[in-house]
């Protein structure tokens, strides 16, 4: 009976993987993936990426991986590089720095990958840059917030670089942070300020570097209080900040815990604004409980008044992925034009081999680039010098920009 | 994990044994096999050497005096009196749940008395199973109570884990010493297959042994220990005649080792034909204390076994007490 | 501002004991199916709170994919029918987990179905996580209650919103009509029965697979009805948020005595409690929250593995 | 040269097989046409092989190498899986001809199926990749029906092989002279070392460059897979591990060389030393668990903290400019100091096993795993790093020579981290070698009695508290032992690596690979780490497929891929069980069902 049974689920399952796929077949050459009609006749060149694909950080891992992939196939179409086809290769860090280890020496094994777009933590990146630099392979990374990274762990007192194929596009908690901090405490007046993060790189750092500035600046922060990355309900939290009269919460971390936080500040009956990071940009921020009012900053300025933004965000469209580019959308793009564009110089009208590679990371070096999130270069350290932040409002259910500068002021 | 459902039971995996008998002694002496023989003696002498038991002192070794057991409102052992000699066999009899496994419990530090005290060769009993098993008293369980997954000779093995002197720095090692006493408690292990006649079965999963041969096994792991005081818990039940023939020759065999054993027996027959004295437990209390001519002929003890001769009743627990009184004795062990 | 130092705190701390009273009716309610399942095939069914986070999931695909718009923005429409079927879909999935994993087990050692329940776990979280669109991240879940809050003034005030106060008045009402039907119908009899002894209970007539099912089903609707609320009240929603209240309800039910009911409603009460208050008072903040009930899960355990209302003798060695 | 060697069984039973269950009837009226059906279908497989698999050739290029290949143009030419079909196939069309072959049927069996399931993943595979059963049959005036003939020669074979009745394996009492034996050991060790890298490094790294690896290492394993159950169904195997035992030191010998020896074969790539050296890490710290669950009985859901304590303690001892205590100590003792730290904690952690068992048990490890993830997410104390984890620890070495580099020895380059894997295979050589002493002493011996009744092991002498919490402290000293290597090899350490999900990888790898079992712990954290590594494109599918993999094992296969043969039967249903069925007596030879 069982078997009767188990043989029939199993034709089941098998008509139904032959009915999906039977829809069409896949003879033709898939539009922009070939190279279209330019010339690929010295053979393929990998771009390699490490970000999340599965788990719970797995949405920004795939926006990541989407725009990374928009960037290659606009490379190809456009034949950016002369007589290559460029490919993606994504590897899944599982956000943890051991397996990102792993797919980094997999892929700097590989002669063929030229660069490697990611991570997306930082404490990945502490695993993958040293294994990728080891083998001259450029790493960009669009999101890893970590000013060690770049100016080594002595970054306040005597910064110095430890790995020179090390870049990224975004910029560091140290600028981020004291921006959001003038913002809120000289141009919104808050005094009392309530700091909470989610206890991972990008939210402490980022809310340490806002608390120190804004104590600077004068204003108390009159709680320092950590949730869970995965938690949901912040009651605990709220009612312990709220006899403390803040006038204003800054949050360090990611939108599915700044939105649902938001909503329940005011519903605890705290009608004060929350503030956060780059990592709260997002629509769903607001769709998961973010109000009117509620502050953030991005980097760079904003899309609507910069071409080459609203260009990434309608292809992004028109490639037509299923998951949205979600926070690190932009920069990552950016940061796979850099390395194309790089390995375009470096190449020329020569071949790819392991004596590119020096040239590839001065050309990466000496980047100048107009980007979806601004101009694009790089200082000593492979930070980007694009330090134009912009404050955003949600007003009518989205982020709205207020204003654009730059840190320190200038 | 420790709950085995097919083992704490006590019926053995499977139902059949390789000569037809089945678990519940139903068919019992249908097709006799085993030749009824006691140990082998030299391996008797052998073993009797190497245990060094006996000590030629005709003080009692094991005494309980005045043990009382409370659970809650009920009076489970009430002032029970015993005193075994060296080299003696003592039974226990009585109708189920007169107390006869709960005063095992008593003897074993299982349970601490409520009052009254269990002394062992004039020292009060530890009230930790492992430690009584240390001083030297060992005992089987009323349901089978080996480790399945372990061969017959690892059974035994661990029997000798008391009196072996490794520790974990010589096991990680495996020095000299550690192999030396490894083969003295091989040696010893085979020589107590021997003794109880498994030797062909000492390769073999416990579980897989037929039912009586579990019982043997449980009783060469109980001597493995070198136990003063071996405290039998119904040798025989579920046996059929010759099994249970084979089992009073080992009993004698293990006398003759020095070891004084106390039996539990629903089987009076095998008892009066055993033991050098009998105690009769009856709701709690110890009826009668004597020879076996003495307790076969007292009137009480025909009364409390419902009034008829002792030799029918015998018949009678023969054929279905053995697995009765399993109940109550199991409900309050937890 | 406050002049008086006193009231704040007093307000603080009531708000806490409110914060903990919602998630800890909460937590009570999956408990429920932890201590029913427990106590009648002594499995620890960790994927019971996974049920409740399909529940949850199911109740939000009722909301945004089949009911019609006016509908689902009509909190007493919206409430029942989410509830409902959040519930029905948790008992489905329920059903088909003991039905497919843990029946084939039933005579298993007790390893064997744990580990399958481990199993079982993870691949709901991730095919939950795979096939639901945009389950990757947080989602949003309406309010399916009044809008609004109670604040009873002292000091700061306290405030309790009215969902709040539906998730504590459900889970007890829900709570009590479990127990009455335990304790007076034929049904809960044999529930009954069948937790004390399979085997009598077969010999009386009863079929144990049919009360087993029934316990998976009472307990996966349980879970779902709570999966529907803790959306509603905290308006999201995400794959992880089965796996720490199931763990936190496991700790519940053990804490009131596996397999009491009303053991399980009081031992919820108390986790929401320590986690409430242990966060505002014990050191480490809010972020040690978690660390203290497990501690006290850790203590409960290894003291009293009865619980408050457990009969030694049901505890298993 | 000795050949005394008969099989225990007739090879054919003189009665016509009659068989039970679904297929009875087509089985029996196959019966008599059994050794036809089995050369027919191994002439059908080789057909398939040779004949056209694909109508057209797929967008990220040809799959398998000529594809559209015609009717025996190139005999010698077929590579991939054809060739391990047509290798398949004549196996069957042999063993099916020669009558004397003991226990063919079964034989012809185990080729049949491997054969199948090679043909059906390839057909699959290039039905899904190619959008469609056009792939496969006829498109556009081209046809290809490799993969359904190969197919239906593989299911004629099984079908054959089973119609004709399935003999007992047959029990090879062969005995050679031991200098004959030994070479044998050695060959077969070494076959298996290249096969082993042939595993690893089929179909390339994967990834864009080789968009086939995936398929390619699943045909690869089936058709394993059956000649590895062809093999066992002759008895060699057997035979084979009876003659590995007698030789027991000589062959543990050998196989810790030729596992030193891997970096030399195809798959001595940094990549696969990498992954080898973390399959390495996992597998010490599953045979850690191994005492606490294998042996001992203890379920324990919070292990991998302990390596987590280990790699936290070694991060702090390291030098790195993160750790809170600045002082850099050599690696062995870091090692040292690792292991009995994690080995403290481990004995906190066992000792509520004092007062609590079975279930509640594994809960109160689940209970203390979590606060060790919390604590070092909250980076209590500073050791932990917190999120930012901690960076930088520097390579294991000796001056300015590091662990890290490659080696150059004359003409030969082996690649970096080779050091690390030399390092990690003495470890868990090593560490094998603890659990088999303590395992076969008086400790040992003990824990197994707790597991198999807590109250007879008491009721023996056996002081259980003291010995339960010393499984806890020697498995964690392991674990810890393990994270001191895993801290400098990745050089990070960071609270994620060690949380529930890794917890329940360790014990799904104890269980995967068996039970109680010095192998299995290493098999199964193999298996574990090397799966996803191949199977890539599945990535998304990863956990749901692990999840729903320990279910099915749990249902289906138990006692795991080595079972102990103390728990062969604990884990399965006693009905399944033939040895207790059929009695004691002279001792029964195995005999498949």
């Amino acid at each position: 009976m069982s078997r009767t049974r188990k043989v029939a689920a199993t034709a089941a399952l098998l008509a139904g993987a032959l009915a999906l796929t039977a829809c069409s077949t896949n003879r033709e050459e898939a539009t922009g993936g070939g190279g279209g009609s330019c010339d690929t006749s010295k053979g393929t060149l990998v771009v390699g990426f490490i970000a999340p694909l599965s788990g719970s950080l797995s949405a920004l891992g795939l926006g990541m991986k989407n725009s990374t992939d928009l960037a290659v196939n606009q490379a190809n179409q456009n034949c950016t590089v002369p007589g290559y086809r460029l490919a993606l290769q994504a590897e899944d860090d599982q956000a943890t720095a051991q397996i990102a280890g792993q797919a980094a020496t997999k892929l700097a094994s590989d002669p063929n990958v030229v660069g490697v777009i990611g991570t997306l933590n930082s404490s990945t990146a502490q695993s993958a840059a040293p294994i990728l630099a080891n083998k001259k392979i450029v790493e960009i990374s669009p999101a890893n917030t970590n000013p060690a990274l770049t100016q080594g762990d002595n970054y306040q007192s005597a910064p110095s670089r430890p790995n020179a194929t090390y870049f990224r596009t975004a910029t560091t908690d140290a600028i981020q942070g004291p921006f959001a901090a003038q913002y809120m405490v000289q141009k919104a007046g808050k005094k009392n300020i309530a700091v909470i993060d989610d206890g991972k790189t990008y939210g402490a750092g980022l809310a340490s570097q806002f608390a120190t500035e804004a104590e600077k600046l004068g204003a108390t922060v009159v709680a320092r209080e950590k949730v869970g990355e995965k938690d949901t309900d912040f009651s605990g939290v709220i009612a312990k900040i709220r006899p403390t009269n803040p006038d204003a919460v800054y949050y360090g971390g990611e939108y599915p815990v700044a939105g649902p936080l938001s909503k329940q500040l005011a519903d605890a009956g705290l009608n004060i604004p929350l503030m956060g990071g780059d990592g709260i940009v997002d629509k769903t921020y607001v769709s998961l409980g973010g109000r009117e009012g509620d502050l953030a900053t991005n980097v760079g300025a904003p899309p609507e008044q910069l071409p080459s933004a609203k260009a990434f965000i309608d292809a992004y469209a028109a490639a037509g992925y299923s998951e949205p580019f979600s926070a690190y959308g932009a920069l990552t793009y950016d940061a796979a034009n850099v390395l194309i564009q790089g390995v375009a110089k470096a190449v020329g009208n020569g071949t790819f081999s392991d004596a590119t590679r020096d040239g590839l990371i001065s050309a990466v070096q000496a980047t100048n680039l107009q980007g979806a999130t601004g101009a694009i270069s790089f200082d000593q350290y492979g930070d980007t010098t694009n330090k134009v932040l912009t404050v955003y409002s949600v007003q009518g259910g989205e982020f709205k920009p207020l204003e654009t500068g730059t840190y320190p002021a200038s | 994990m420790s709950e085995n459902p097919q083992t704490a039971d006590g019926t053995p995996t499977d139902g059949t044994t390789t000569d037809g008998t089945t678990t519940d002694g139903t068919s019992a002496a249908a097709e006799a096999v085993v030749e009824v023989e006691a140990p082998p003696e030299e391996v008797t002498a052998e073993l009797a050497e190497d245990m060094h038991i006996a000590t030629g002192t005709r003080e009692p070794i094991l005494v309980s005096s005045g043990v009382t057991m409370q659970f809650g409102g009920l009076r489970a052992l009430s002032d029970v009196n015993l005193s075994l000699h060296e080299g003696e066999i003592i039974g226990l009899i009585g109708p189920n749940g007169a107390g006869k496994t709960t005063f095992f419990n008593c003897l074993t530090g299982l349970y601490t008395p409520t009052s009254g005290q269990v002394t062992l060769r004039g020292r009060a009993m530890p009230q930790d199973p492992a430690r009584v098993t240390e001083a030297g008293v060992a005992r089987t369980f009323q349901n089978i109570r080996l480790f399945p997954s372990m061969t017959a000779t690892e059974n035994v093995l661990v029997g000798r884990h008391v009196r072996m002197k490794q520790g974990p720095i010589s096991s990680l090692l495996h020095g000299p010493r550690f192999r030396r006493s490894e083969a003295e408690a091989a040696e010893r292990a085979e020589k107590l297959l021997a003794f109880v006649g498994l030797t062909r079965f000492s390769d073999e999963l416990a579980r897989n042994l037929p039912y009586g041969d579990q019982r043997r096994l449980e009783i060469a792991r109980a001597l493995a220990t070198d136990p003063s005081v071996l405290l039998l818990d119904e040798p025989t039940a579920g046996m059929n005649a010759q099994e249970t023939e084979a089992t009073r020759q080992l009993i004698f065999a293990i006398r003759d080792l020095g070891v004084s054993v106390v039996v539990i027996e629903h089987d009076t027959k095998f008892i009066f034909t055993l033991c050098d004295r009998v105690l009769v437990l009856v709701q709690g209390e110890l009826l009668v204390e004597g020879s076996p001519d003495e307790v076969r002929g007292d009137p009480r003890v025909v009364e409390a076994y419902l009034g008829a001769p002792p030799e029918e009743v015998s018949a009678q627990l023969q054929t279905g007490g053995a697995a009765d009184g399993a109940g109550t004795a199991e409900g309050k062990s937890e | 501002m406050h002049a008086v130092e006193e009231t704040p705190r007093l307000s603080t701390f009531l708000s806490q004991i409110a914060n903990g009273l919602v998630l800890g009716s909460l937590i009570a309610l999956i408990a429920l199916g932890y201590t029913m399942v427990y106590g009648i095939i002594t499995l620890i069914n960790f994927a019971h709170g996974e049920i409740f986070m399909v529940g949850a999931y199911g109740g939000l695909a009722t909301l945004t994919y089949i009911l019609p718009t006016a509908i689902a923005t009509t909190w007493y429409f919206a409430l029942p029918i989410a509830l409902v079927a959040g519930a029905i879909v948790a008992m489905l999935i329920a059903v088909a987990m003991e039905r497919f994993a843990y029946r084939p087990l039933r005579n298993a050692p007790r390893l064997a179905p744990l580990i399958t329940a481990l199993g079982v776990s993870v691949a709901l979280q991730e095919a939950m996580r795979v096939f639901y669109p945009g389950a990757t991240a947080a989602l949003p879940f309406p309010n399916l209650f009044i809008e609004g809050a109670v604040v009873i003034p002292i000091g700061d005030g306290v405030v309790i919103r009215y969902v709040g106060i539906l998730l504590i008045v459900m889970s007890l009402v829900l709570a009590f009509g479990l127990e009455r039907f335990v304790e007076r119908t034929r049904l809960g009899r044999a529930m009954r029965a069948t937790s004390q002894d399979r085997d009598v209970a077969r010999l009386m007539g009863i079929d144990p697979d049919r009360v087993i099912v029934l316990t998976f089903a009472i307990g996966g609707a349980l879970a779902g009805v709570a999966g529907v609320l803790y959306g509603s009240y905290l308006n999201n929603i995400n794959i992880d948020m089965g796996f720490q209240n199931g763990i936190f309800a496991f700790t519940a039910a053990v804490l009131g005595g596996i397999g009491n009911i009303r053991g399980a409603v009081v031992g919820g009460l108390v986790i929401g409690l320590v986690k409430a208050l242990g966060g505002q008072y014990l050191p480490g903040g809010t972020a040690y929250d978690y660390v203290w009930i497990f501690v006290v899960l850790i203590i409960v355990l290894v003291f009293r593995p009865q619980g408050f209302f457990g009969e030694s003798e049901r505890v298993r060695a | 040269m000795t050949t005394t060697a008969t099989p225990e069984t007739p090879a054919t039973p003189a009665a016509r097989p009659r068989h039970t269950g679904r297929f009875a009837r087509l089985l029996d009226a196959a019966a008599p046409r059994s050794t036809v059906l089995m050369i027919v279908g191994g002439v059908l497989t080789l057909v398939g092989a040779y004949l056209p698999w694909v109508t057209f050739v797929l967008n990220e290029g040809p799959y398998p190498e000529k594809a559209t290949l015609n009717f025996f143009v190139d005999p010698f030419g077929v590579t991939g899986f054809r060739l391990h079909l047509v290798i398949l196939g004549l196996a069957a069309i042999v063993v099916a001809a020669l009558r004397r072959i003991p226990a063919r049927h079964r034989i012809v069996r185990g080729l049949g199926i491997g054969a199948t399931v090679v043909a059906l993943i390839n057909g699959l595979w290039i039905t899904v990749e190619g959008g469609g059963l056009g792939a496969i049959t006829a498109s556009e005036g081209t046809i290809a029906f490799g993969s359904i003939v190969a197919l239906v020669g593989g299911l004629v074979t099984v079908l054959g092989a089973s119609a004709g009745g399935l003999e007992r394996k047959p029990v090879w009492t062969w005995t050679l002279p031991w200098w004959v034996e030994w070479i044998l050991l050695v060959v077969l060790f070494v076959i298996v070392l290249l096969l082993v890298a042939a595993v690893l490094t089929s179909g390339g790294q994967g990834g864009v460059v080789n968009p086939y690896a995936g398929v390619v290492f699943l045909s690869l394993l089936a058709a394993l897979g059956g000649a590895f159950a062809a093999l066992n169904a002759s008895g060699l195997l057997t035979w084979v591990s009876a003659v590995s035992e007698r030789h027991r030191t000589f062959s543990v010998i050998v196989l810790l060389i030729v596992a030193l020896l891997l970096p030399l074969t195809s798959a001595g790539t940094e990549y696969w030393m990498t992954v080898a050296s973390n399959i390495g890490v996992y597998a010490a710290t599953a045979i850690g668990l191994n005492i606490v669950v294998g042996l001992a009985g203890l379920l324990d859901l919070g292990y991998v903290a302990f390596l987590g304590i280990g790699a936290f303690v070694a991060a702090n001892l390291s030098g790195a400019a993160a750790s809170q205590i600045g002082i850099h100590l050599p690696f062995v003792l870091v090692m040292i100091i690792s292991s009995v730290v994690a080995g403290m904690f481990g004995a906190i952690v066992g000792s509520p096993t004092l007062r609590v068992r079975g279930d509640y048990l594994a809960i109160v490890t689940l209970a203390f795993g979590e606060i060790f993830v919390r604590s070092a997410q909250n980076n209590i104390g500073g050791l932990t790093g917190g999120a930012n984890a901690i960076p930088n620890i520097p390579a294991v070495g000796v001056g300015d020579f590091k662990f890290s580099d490659s080696v150059v020895i004359g003409s030969l380059r082996l690649p970096s981290g080779v050091l690390y894997y030399f390092l990690i295979v003495l470890l868990v050589a090593a560490v094998m070698l603890v659990f088999a002493h303590l395992k076969n002493s008086r400790l040992g011996r003990a824990w197994i009695a707790i597991r198999e009744d807590e109250d007879a092991a008491s009721a023996m002498g056996i002081r259980t508290g003291p010995i339960k919490i010393l499984a806890f402290l020697i498995g964690a000293m392991l674990a810890g032992l393990a994270g001191a290597f895993f801290a400098h090899k990745t050089a990070v350490v960071a609270y994620d690596s060690f949380r529930f999900l890794e917890s329940v990888t360790l014990l799904a790898a104890v269980i995967l690979g068996g039970m109680g079992t010095i192998p299995g712990a290493v098999l199964g954290a193999s298996i574990l780490f090397v799966l996803p590594e191949k199977l890539r494109e599945f990535s998304d599918y990863r956990l749901l497929l692990f999840g729903l993999a320990l279910v099915l094992i749990m249902r289906f296969r138990p006692q795991g891929i080595v079972p102990d043969r103390h728990r062969k039967a604990e884990l399965t249903d006693p009905d399944v069980e033939d040895v207790a069925k059929e009695g004691p007596g002279p001792l029964p030879t195995r005999v498949e069902p």
